[in-house]
């Protein structure tokens, strides 16, 4: 399981920087890892926290989400908005005992491809590391009818 | 019906049994929260024995707050899997409820089968055994003896066990009950009939059904229901933690391709419960949800089922985040 | 007591107030919050210890928006939501009254936003010991610890959003939970669907809670919500300064930002 | 469910090479609600077009996904061949399948998988796409220009030659700027003001500019063709109507030890005054903070009684104007670090020790000394006079990374104008290298060395002191193996760094456009919209974005000119449909707004409004918000921010958003 | 499985109608053949898209014609949003009969008024096709029906036909205002058109269906014509989740409108508290 696991890393970036930059990644042909599938937002700022917890539930391992640096913002203030948001976010879930290092936050421009790369390259091999996120799957497998519930896992495999 | 002895100790043995018989034992265990919640257990160590009333009613069991209906998946030939999974309901052992929580089950058996058996209730419920303890402590939420049931009560019970000093006094009600003394009988002993009373809880009597009954034919139109439910803050709470309240709400999660259909616990009481999707909604205000939770409870299920299905467990009043008391609001509205 | 009921008669009477929001006593002498139109009934009002309930809920009520006039029996967390709420123009369509006990156990009348503001800041209130030491509890555990004692705890909720129907703060028509295109929360009470709904209710209050402790004190399952919201207040408190329900100009942490704000966690 | 088309790209070999296309559509195939899947070698080539608009029409399709490039390549092309083909262009999304997939990674499965995971993830956003149409915004055709100075009066005049309307707002009493107070320019030494009072006439004439100077700018609000501006016109004290400039008020004003702006403060003006003689407009205003009438509560009153029209009015107040504009040109300029900047060259105490500025004014003919370099302290014609071309400037210790740029080439100006007019006189210049890129400047420099025999020494000056009455320069010469030297000097000339005005970060603030760190106005691209800000419609001239030469800053003010010529060019503007909404509804909902207006704060663009929603009888039953779709960018910062998402964002919906990411995890990587 | 009641039979969408702005008609076939879904008119059903839920409208064909069942929504939900972005041959769920229907054949030889507007028709659809079919069976049948604007009437084709008939009085109308050029009918308000065109109560049936307003307005017209209360019906329609008088969502008072209605007397609807 281990060895042969590879997490499924969800990035959510801003359309102006962070996703131009993995664009230029890819003009400049700079190799990285293939387990991340990226989620294009105008901006940092619309990065909603709910869709983070959302991709957990429904299987991330991983998440990246990165935009401009602060005062690149395409739309000056979107990002620093944003990083207030994830700061609270952040230590919201390291209160409720949630494995914050699951989330990687970055500022990638447009520039930095070469960054871009090796974010998703550290960013995987940190999440394979840290194995499959069963922690929230499992969540539901502890109430009553948990008959019903090795029933569907059983069923939906 | 027959009667019969157990003691204190074999208490135990007799439920380890019945754990190791392979049934699911369901049965009051103390939280760090300090509120005591029904809950499978694995010994008869877990159980906890004393409380009053434990938050959350044994509903739970027969009508969880999360029923899965089906699970669908899209199939190759455009069409769905639908699958339910009745046949995945264990055996179940309710244990150590109360009486007024068995008098809900027997509400509860009324409302989901006497008309459109309704199948997940029923396969829950025909697997499971109610062990009811009665009240030897009340407080001053209780107030069961106003509803046509007491301490003691039998209804709704498939064993009833009142603690008499070292013993334990055990009334088995049902077939069901039988079999579950059946599958350790050594541990009882005949008797013939023992009052109860000495050993019972004594909760206050507001009123009685039958003075009720009439009076509150014609209170609706009552002033008194503003007073009654301006404090209302419109959550769940009651609802969910009453033994009788049956209200659910029907939701998918999962996409069109694949998921499951669910089931769960809806209140009356909440704002968007009667909401259309158009916006109109046919009980706008607070004073018009709580009447129609309260005269549910005391008027229309009489009439609708003949049975009052409120059993007087007091837990509305317990968990009311502004107290509102519903003994102390039928008796406004019926005066 | 007395003082209190005559004041509120007084205000019933001249028509400064035309409902007052304040507490009464069930049988068992259990504080219901009790809502007097007229001085009349104004001598069963109680205002003690016990009276935790933060009325200031009741300002989002239709009934009560009618009246306009209000008074309320407010104890200094209730003053602290209504000042918060002021902030976030809300009760804009009201002219309220309150009559709090200070510390000195003498009724305090406030006319204005300004007195009320005022008041507020000279008996602002620090975090309640219990909390504090819950609080720390928590905070020394390790991160699996932590989820361990959550996971255990919401698993217990109901869904029955005893919660949010307490929260002054919570007063959106209708609530994200209720949002069903798209369906954020999971209506089902499944732990990872109450996981969803009470990160989302704290990150929503975060910033904005004025750690009346209502949620917590009156969950039915006995979880202890309100510590979410303290932790983030502190955090952010902490980060970015400020007070909630302190001001009437409010100064939400969220919605502004400062070029030079903690980013530390951020590659 | 809608019926999708999904049609994949090879892009030649750059996708085929490494992702099996082929299964990517054959799998794309079978995603529920896809009703017709292909895969082709140029999709963006007229037949790949025409492939797609031909399956639309034939498959009925409702929305297509294309997954080839990046979005940012063709997502206009596909847009245009969804249109043609008769659907909402908003219907058709790109899965960027090439740079963020075939060009990254290896030829292998995983490969494929993430393609078909990609596209996969755009057919579940198309499901919930919307038809958005355009938004049209009309266009004020009346040009702002901020600014007096040779870039905003070059704006001004092209704008107006082309027959818009140009409203100019100077904040001093004269328009020029630094430009007037130059004495040559080089490299051609032609006399500044020669070739700029022409300038400053022509704007203060053109029929198409309306002139405000001694005004600044309030604050700006609207948006792209659509700015609304309020501009303080500062209290003048003088009735420009009744004045005809005659003078007589400034020779009789008994105030008259204020330290002159336009000589750089090496001479001094009266209270009422005018800052030059060529001055535009040539009329006086009162400088309050000086003049006796004010700081002495109505004493004196002289200029009054003494003005032949009565044109001096002590009552005139500040006046806030309003104007609306459709662009606005930023031409705000620049200041220089003045020689108190730099403790270890004398504390900038030394009145002999002077910054490029006042050696400017003491070249010039209309300077204090009338173009005789004479140094401050004695009025002595100095024998020795040292140029340091880097002061402050290139220094990280100073905070100035930057090159300030003009300095070596001004310096070898001034060292050559001081040469000219003292040809015994000894010119030395430090330097740290010489920056003389441009059209005939190292031409200009050279005979600066080589004709006017300037001694250029390569090394910094760590210090200078006085000592008997001289001026001791010490520093070292690089080229000669760090030798020091020391120089014996009566005058010393900084050349410091050219900074941003002091008040930039407001200006900044007030237009809504974004500044680099030294607070300088930054450009919405570094290449490719160098003259654009962030915010649509203003845009930047000269060198209040940088630091910047005369040719450079007409050459950029002109761009700012053409740019919003352009924008003229037509009557109404066409904007991305991007835009956030708040919902509304029928009675008795409305809207799920609870208007508690958190969103209205984060808002960049101020594109959130307050709207009161009444009931028939026009009772208000709640304020609500409002998306200005005008102002709007789509950021969507407040849709993340609405609590409970009464707030959405067209095109990047929460519905769109929620569904990708479903999409993406629902049936993980099978 | 029959016993199940929330396990939805798979209908396959065989054809679409588009009526009215939001307005759509869908034709349903049974994937199983094998299922005999057999009801009668003026009972509903519950239609569900997996992943969205289920929404609850009448069943809007006449069980006279077998082999399919119709349905007409208009969209406004999450649900009914899903299911207008369905395609033909696309897959939902269906769950029903449920309800109580029209007591048509207490209706043998009376004359039939039916008095409805906007989408109130479909309902009412499912009984005025029965009756046609049976035509002999009845007595005079004239229907009232408007809507706001001519767009916004639904079944037009329907319409035709029944003006065509000289078996059926149709009295067709838009409000004032939602008329088009060539707009040959009344304009007005249903009631209105009602008042000018009063039906004979002897012995006749009233069913009344649309919009509360439109209700409330005819009821003192019908009484005025002499319709006895219970000798007028109407339907109503809740918010349900279940449709077996479980989910507790259509409750008015005691009364569960899925089971006990959605069909009433006006007599039955004027004991109810008025909460619907």
């Amino acid at each position: 399981m281990a060895e042969t696991f590879e997490p499924k890393i969800v990035a959510f970036v801003c359309n102006w920087c962070t996703y131009a930059g993995a664009d230029l990644a890819g003009t400049s042909r700079t190799k990285y890892a293939t387990n991340v599938r990226i989620i294009r937002f105008p901006c940092t700022g619309r990065i909603d926290f709910m869709l983070l917890i959302k991709a957990f539930q429904n299987g991330a391992d991983g998440i990246i989400v990165s935009g401009c640096h602060p005062n690149d913002c395409h739309y000056t203030s979107g990002n620093f908005h944003a990083r207030r948001r994830w700061m609270v976010f952040k230590s919201m879930l390291d209160f409720i005992g949630f494995p914050t290092e699951r989330i990687t936050f970055s500022w990638v421009s447009a520039a930095e491809g070469k960054k871009w790369a090796e974010l998703v390259n550290e960013t995987t091999d940190s999440v394979r590391a840290l194995g499959p996120f069963t922690e929230y799957k499992n969540l539901d497998f502890s109430q009553f009818n948990q008959i019903d519930h090795e029933g569907i896992a059983e069923q939906s495999r | 019906m027959e009667q019969k002895l157990i003691s204190s100790s074999d208490i135990a043995v007799f439920f380890d049994g019945l754990l190791k018989a392979g049934k699911v034992v369901v049965a009051p265990v103390l939280k760090q929260s300090g509120k005591v919640f029904f809950k499978p257990v694995q010994s008869f160590a877990e159980v906890a024995t004393d409380y009053i009333q434990t938050a959350f009613s044994a509903k739970e069991v027969v009508f969880p707050k999360v029923e899965e209906l089906f699970t669908y998946k899209h199939n190759e030939d455009g069409g769905l899997d639908i699958k339910d999974h009745l046949d995945r309901i264990p055996e179940t052992v309710v244990w150590g409820l109360r009486p007024c929580d068995a008098a809900g089950f027997d509400y509860l058996n009324k409302f989901f089968l006497q008309e459109n058996p309704d199948a997940y209730f029923k396969a829950r419920y025909d697997k499971t055994t109610l062990v009811t303890i009665s009240c030897h402590s009340c407080d001053e939420s209780c107030f069961c003896t106003s509803v046509d049931s007491h301490p003691g009560d039998t209804k709704g019970s498939d064993i009833l066990l009142t603690a008499m000093g070292d013993k334990f006094y055990v009334e088995v009600i049902t077939a069901k009950g039988s079999l579950l003394i059946a599958s350790n009988s050594t541990l009882f002993t005949s008797t013939d009939t023992l009052s109860k009373e000495a050993f019972l809880a004594k909760p206050v009597t507001h009123f009685s059904m039958d003075e009720i009954k009439d009076k509150i034919q014609n209170s609706y139109a009552s002033a008194e229901w503003k007073h009654a439910s301006m404090g209302c803050f419109s959550c769940g709470a009651c609802a969910f933690a009453c033994p009788t309240c049956t209200c659910f709400d029907i939701q998918d999660e999962g996409t069109q391709d694949h998921g499951k259909r669910v089931r769960c616990w809806d209140a009356c009481g909440l704002s968007q419960f009667t909401k259309h999707s158009s916006g109109h909604n046919p009980r706008t205000n607070q004073t018009e949800r709580r009447r129609q939770r309260l005269m549910h409870k005391f008027k229309y299920s009489v009439e609708n089922l003949g049975v009052v299905s409120c059993v007087g467990c007091g837990r509305c009043i317990r968990v009311c985040p502004s107290h509102l008391n519903i003994f102390e609001n039928i008796l406004s509205v019926t005066k | 007591m007395k003082e209190l009921q005559n004041k509120a008669a007084e205000l019933l009477e001249n028509g400064t107030v035309n409902l007052l929001i304040g507490f009464c006593q069930d049988v068992s002498k259990r504080p219901v919050p009790y809502f007097i139109e007229t001085a009349a009934e104004a001598n069963i009002l109680v205002f003690n210890q016990d009276c935790k309930n933060n009325l200031s809920v009741y300002l989002h009520k239709k009934e009560v928006k009618d009246a306009v006039k209000i008074g309320l029996v407010a104890n200094v967390a209730t003053l602290r939501s209504v000042l918060q709420l002021l902030s976030e123009n809300q009760l804009g369509s009201l002219t309220l009254t309150y009559l709090t006990v200070n510390s000195g156990s003498e009724l305090v009348v406030l006319g204005s936003a300004e007195e009320l503001e005022a008041y507020v800041q000279a008996n602002f209130p620090t975090c309640r010991p219990e909390d504090q030491e819950m609080l720390d509890k928590l905070n020394v555990l390790s991160r699996e610890e932590r989820w361990a004692f959550w996971k255990d705890q919401l698993s217990e909720c109901v869904k029955c959003y005893a919660c949010r129907a307490v929260c002054p703060m919570c007063y959106c028509t209708v609530c994200t939970t209720e949002c069903n295109q798209p369906q954020w929360i999971k209506t089902s009470a499944e732990t990872s669907g109450n996981f969803e709904y009470h990160t989302m209710r704290a990150m929503h209050l975060a910033g904005r809670c004025i750690n009346c402790g209502e949620c917590g004190r009156i969950c039915p399952a006995g979880i202890p919500v309100h510590l979410l919201t303290a932790q983030m207040n502190q955090e952010i408190e902490k980060e970015f300064g400020g007070k909630t329900g302190f001001s009437l100009k409010g100064g939400y942490a969220l919605n502004s930002f400062k070029p030079g704000d903690k980013e530390n966690f951020i590659k | 469910m809608a019926r999708i088309g999904v049609f994949i790209c090879h892009c030649g070999e750059n996708i085929s090479a490494t992702v099996d296309v082929e299964k990517v559509a054959r799998l794309a195939g079978k995603l529920s609600g896809v009703a017709y899947s292909v895969d082709y070698k140029y999709m963006c080539s007229d037949p790949g077009q025409t492939l797609i608009v031909d399956a639309i029409k034939e498959h009925k399709l409702t929305g297509i996904v294309v997954g080839a490039c990046s979005p940012r390549m063709h997502e206009g092309t596909f847009r245009k061949a969804a249109e043609k083909a008769g659907i909402n262009p908003y219907f058709c999304e790109m899965a960027n399948i090439r740079e963020h997939c075939s060009w990254v990674h290896p030829k292998s499965d995983e490969t494929t998988q993430k393609a078909l995971d990609i596209v996969r993830t755009m057919v579940e956003k198309v499901k919930n796409d919307t038809a958005l149409y355009p938004i049209k915004v009309p266009i004020t055709k009346t040009a702002l220009v901020i600014g007096g100075g040779i870039a905003g009066i070059q704006a001004a005049l092209d704008i107006a030659n082309a027959g818009h309307q140009v409203i100019m707002v100077e904040k001093t009493p004269s328009i020029g700027g630094h430009m007037s107070q130059l004495s040559e320019t080089f490299p051609t030494l032609d006399c500044s003001q020669c070739i700029l009072t022409p300038r400053m006439v022509e704007v203060a004439q053109h029929p198409n500019i309306t002139l405000h100077t001694f005004a600044e700018v309030e604050n700006v609000t609207g948006f792209i063709g659509n700015f609304d501006v309020n501009i303080r016109l500062k209290a003048k004290s003088v009735d420009f109507s009744k004045c005809t400039g005659c003078g007589s008020c400034w020779q009789k004003c008994p105030s008259k030890k204020i330290p002159d702006e336009f000589n750089a403060g090496m001479s001094f003006r009266t209270a009422i005054y005018t800052p030059f003689p060529q001055a535009v407009p040539n009329k006086p205003v009162i400088d309050r903070a000086n003049c006796t009438w004010f700081t002495k509560c109505g004493k004196c009153g002289i200029c009054a009684k003494i003005c032949p029209t009565g044109a001096i009015d002590y009552t005139i107040q500040d006046e806030i104007i309003n104007v609306k504009v459709g662009a606005i040109v930023t031409a705000t300029g620049f200041d220089i670090k003045h020689s108190d900047f730099f403790p270890e060259y004398g504390y900038g105490k030394h009145p002999d020790i002077i910054d490029g500025l006042q050696f400017e004014r003491l070249a010039s003919a209309s300077g204090p000394t009338g173009g005789e370099i004479r140094r401050p302290s004695d009025g002595k014609v100095p024998e020795t006079v040292v140029f340091l071309a880097c002061a402050g400037s290139r220094d990280k210790a100073k905070g100035i990374e930057y090159c300030s740029k003009i300095c070596c080439m001004y310096t070898a100006k001034h060292a050559m104008l001081y040469k000219h007019k003292n040809h015994h006189g000894k010119a030395h210049v430090f330097y740290m290298d010489i920056r003389s890129a441009g059209k005939s400047y190292e031409e200009f420099v050279r005979r600066a060395i080589e004709e006017d025999d300037v001694n250029y020494i390569r090394g910094r000056v760590s210090k200078i002191y006085e000592k008997n009455g001289k001026l001791m320069v010490v520093g070292v010469d690089t080229l000669l193996n760090a030798k020091p030297v020391t120089i014996e000097a009566d005058m010393v000339v900084l050349a410091t760094a050219v900074v941003a005005n002091e008040d930039a970060e407001s200006v900044a603030q007030k237009l809504h456009i974004s500044y680099d760190k030294h607070k300088f106005f930054a450009e919405a691209h570094p290449k490719l919209k160098p003259v654009e800000t962030n915010t649509a419609g203003i845009t930047l001239a000269g060198a209040c974005q940088s630091a910047k030469d005369i040719p450079e800053t007409v050459a950029q003010a002109s761009a700012a000119a053409a740019k919003t010529i352009i924008l003229f060019s037509g009557s109404e503007l066409t904007r991305e449909p991007v835009v956030a909404t708040v919902n509304r509804s029928a009675a008795p909902v409305f809207t799920t707004c609870t208007g508690c207006f958190l969103c209205q704060e984060v808002c960049p663009y101020q594109a959130i409004e307050r709207e009161e929603i009444r009931d028939r009888a026009g009772n208000l039953l709640m304020n609500a918000a409002k998306v200005n779709a005008g102002l709007c960018q789509g950021c969507g910062t407040c849709v993340a921010m609405c609590r409970n998402k009464s707030i959405d964002l067209q095109g990047f919906s929460n519905q769109q958003m929620l569904s990708e990411v479903m999409g993406l995890l629902n049936k993980p990587f099978e | 499985m029959d016993t199940n009641q929330y396990i939805p039979y798979q209908v396959r969408i065989a054809d679409i109608i588009d009526e009215a702005p939001l307005v759509r008609t869908y034709k349903l076939e049974f994937t199983d053949k094998s299922v005999n879904f057999t009801f009668k008119a003026g009972q509903f059903a519950e239609y569900g898209v997996f992943g969205e839920g289920e929404s609850t409208f009448c069943i809007a064909s006449s069980p006279t014609r077998e082999g399919y069942i119709e349905c007409t929504f208009r969209s406004s939900g999450r649900v009914t949003k899903a299911l207008a972005n369905c395609e033909i041959n696309d897959i939902i769920g269906l769950r029903g009969p449920f309800g109580k229907p029209f007591p048509l054949e207490e209706w043998y030889g009376k004359d039939i008024v039916f008095i409805t507007g906007g989408i109130g028709l479909p309902p009412l659809r499912c009984v005025i096709w029965n009756v046609l079919d049976q035509r002999e069976k009845f007595g005079k049948v004239s229907i009232y029906y408007g809507a706001r604007t001519v767009a916004d009437l639904v079944y037009k084709e329907e319409l035709e036909d029944w003006k065509n008939r000289d078996d059926v009085d149709l009295y067709l109308t838009v409000d004032p205002g939602g008329e088009t050029k060539d707009w040959k009918d009344n304009i007005g308000f249903v009631p209105t058109i009602l008042e000018q065109n009063l039906p004979s109560s002897k012995n006749a049936i009233a069913i009344v269906a649309g919009p509360p307003i439109l209700i409330k307005l005819s009821m003192p017209i019908l009484a005025k014509c002499g319709f006895a209360n219970d000798k007028i019906f109407t339907t109503l329609e809740n918010r349900m989740k279940c449709g077996v008088g479980k989910c507790g969502h259509c409750t008015v008072g005691k009364t569960y409108v899925c089971k006990d209605g959605p069909v009433f007397t006006y007599e039955e609807v004027l004991q109810m508290p008025q909460e619907y």
